[in-house]
């Protein structure tokens, strides 16, 4: 496609096109069925019977699941559709976000208290801000895992 | 005949509304958020607008992936506060203005806008929180509001550009309503903000001020900003700021008239992911 | 690349549809109408397109008074025949062609025409008709299609001139596509009736055959009759025509080419209510 | 309102615009109901109980009762809305568009087979056409009623 996006080169972002809402329709509306208090209840009852019932792919299944908001955005998720899942677990849009940069929620909610990400060194896809590939993940959070 | 008299640009973080439900305005978190709208509640209250014509997106709530229009009217007489999750928000029902959203509908397509018109559609954080910052705590919400909901959440969103003349055909609509009416329009959404991925939390203070700047002295060329710019510099929910340009370009200097008064203006850092801007702009 | 080689215009009258649906085709009253597809059947069959761009209206089915699209892309990989409350006519589901629809999508709405997105909805007689008409009764459909729906239901609808821009940026978008493919572009309803009032069953064999001559020879001009023209002249509901200058502005020759060939030009009084307009138009 | 509405001059024609939608909101959701089977089927069974589940007014209720498509109209409705109605008592298309006429279904049909209405003397109202006032209603069928 000879289409204008120009927007394939900021680090840690995904645009959510409509290549990728193609990719995440089915996710992103089992996460519009959240909205209900029946469907939250029986996803929490049992998340993978409930997954089942949506035509989803395994992996998606599998980042839902693990809650990992970064897979589940490289698979078609859109943040607003996401946040669903969210709400359901109790978490803020604070929460959310922070947890799809490796940092604690202390060291996310301490750097946007002093005035948030610096756009520098963030804007192009090969700089060296903190937002870019080979500084992931950032903080103590995802180093636990490692 | 009806006139806008002013137009206020805010952004709508869900947290500002949760704060607010959950009474903890005073707390020092939220304390400098809330005291940037004191002079604007004052503000709002002396104005005694008829009728705000609000413009916000769609947090995917009312609009699934089965369903994106660009630019959404809302016609019906009534709309209700959305559960978007946690339960819907603790505020009064919306009350429309059909008869001046209708029109604005006619006119606006004649004018080749190429509307959805919406007559049943809950609303959410974007459209409530700016009437709470702006109104408190009603009972009711002081006056009718016509919700006019764009899509920045699937790509591509209309162009800065394209808001912007659009606010131009939304003044000629609304200046052409026969009844005597106060009309203000609002822009809502951004700042600076980014939800997800590893850039997620991008604050970029000095390309705020410089918009609030540009929005107030060159409308016009800020309007042929190109999309890219928003997500690089104000990351990607900044986008929802070509919003703003809809209620600009409603403004009488667009039309000939004489430069707005900026009644106020506010940038504070942060609310929750985000960074609070807010501008009053009256026509003279 | 992606090439438009042909256009498609033709009525798509309900009680066509049933006509076909319950083998009445060789009756006397649809004999002549039917007689009027022979060629159109051979001609698709020879042209083998990947794609139809089908534009079309709406009846009250797949949108109710709570959502009017002016225009809305269908992006979806599937679309069912709808209920129209008699049953679903027994055709196939329509296939949709989701990668060529987005594209579509992305490149018009940057184009400054404000599309609704769709990824569900049912189709009505005003897109299985024509489907009918010109590929006859097959086990699937031979091609994809990529459903448009236009309001032309509650005005104001678009005027013909917006139509004919749009068509324009959908060739600009087409011929943007990466992959090889065959595309057709149908414009649908149409020509003169009216279903309501005292003046129902009103006909204008003169009005629309004028239509056909100016819409092969002058579509820019044409593109320029106001509403009322269509109204007063070809029925109320003569105003789908404006869907026609969508097809007519996407041929080759609004864009510097050479003027399209008339492969086929057909017309008939009546079909139930409607006056049976049919045209094909082939780039050289 | 100073909207261009030239289109309030054609005799026996009205135009469906946001102020007759909005007059007959309710009356074309109900007719919108009937595209389901089961309450086409209720609707049959109790017209009266059906209709009053809706926020409609006596007269649109009325209208629908008395099948008076020109009253339906006047009242807000929509043809293509109002074809919902047909489809349950199994009408057609053209006996629809006929009953607003006056003509019997006969005489509809025949005119349509003669080449339809003429539009001379129907483009405005004033002149002296079949669709002006003046000349309802035109067929038989409504002379029956008189
Ligand atoms: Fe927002
Ligand atoms: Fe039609």
């Amino acid at each position: 496609m000879a289409l204008d996006k120009p927007y394939k080169d900021i680090p840690g972002t995904t645009i959510f096109d409509a290549e990728q809402s193609r990719k995440g329709y089915w996710l992103n509306q089992f996460c519009m069925s959240l909205m209900k208090a029946d469907n939250r209840a029986r996803f929490k009852a049992n998340e993978r019977a409930y997954l089942d019932e949506w035509p989803m792919t395994e992996a998606q299944k599998d980042a839902v699941l693990a809650r990992d908001l970064n897979e589940c955005i490289r698979l078609g998720g859109n943040i607003y559709f996401l946040a669903k899942i969210g709400a359901t677990d109790g978490k803020s849009f604070q929460q959310m976000a922070g947890s799809m940069t490796g940092m604690t929620e202390d060291e996310y909610r301490n750097m946007m208290v002093a005035g948030g990400r610096s756009v520098e060194g963030n804007r192009r896809i090969g700089e060296d801000g903190d937002a870019q590939a080979h500084h992931q993940p950032q903080g103590q959070a995802g180093k636990k895992d490692q | 005949m009806a006139r806008i008299t002013a137009s206020v640009y805010t952004s709508h973080v869900p947290a500002i509304g949760a704060a607010l439900d959950l009474g903890k305005t005073t707390e020092p978190y939220w304390q400098p958020v809330f005291a940037g709208y004191d002079f604007s509640k004052r503000w709002f209250d002396q104005q005694r607008p008829d009728v705000v014509f609000l413009v916000y997106n769609d947090h995917a709530t009312a609009f699934s992936l089965d369903f994106i229009p660009t630019f959404a009217i809302g016609t019906a007489a009534r709309f209700e506060p959305a559960d978007e999750g946690w339960g819907p928000r603790p505020v009064p029902p919306v009350i429309g203005h059909p008869e001046l959203a209708a029109h604005i509908a006619h006119s606006v397509i004649q004018d080749d806008f190429d509307l959805t018109i919406v007559n049943r559609m809950d609303v959410d954080h974007g459209l409530t929180v700016p009437l709470s910052l702006m109104c408190g705590q009603p009972e009711a919400w002081p006056c009718a509001v016509i919700p006019f909901a764009v899509n920045v959440v699937q790509y591509p969103v209309p162009s800065g550009r394209r808001c912007f003349m659009l606010g131009q055909a939304i003044r000629r609509a609304v200046e052409s309503f026969g009844p005597e009416l106060n009309v203000q329009i609002w822009g809502t959404g951004g700042m600076s903000h980014q939800l997800q991925g590893p850039r997620a939390g991008l604050i970029n203070r000095e390309w705020d001020n410089r918009f609030l700047d540009r929005l107030i002295a060159e409308p016009d060329a800020l309007s042929r900003l190109p999309h890219d710019d928003y997500v690089r510099e104000a990351g990607s929910e900044g986008i929802e700021l070509v919003m703003w340009l809809i209620a600009r370009g409603a403004m009488a200097d667009i039309h000939g008239g004489a430069a707005p008064k900026v009644a106020h203006r506010f940038y504070h850092v942060p609310a929750s992911n985000t960074a609070v801007g807010h501008l009053i702009l009256e026509n003279s």
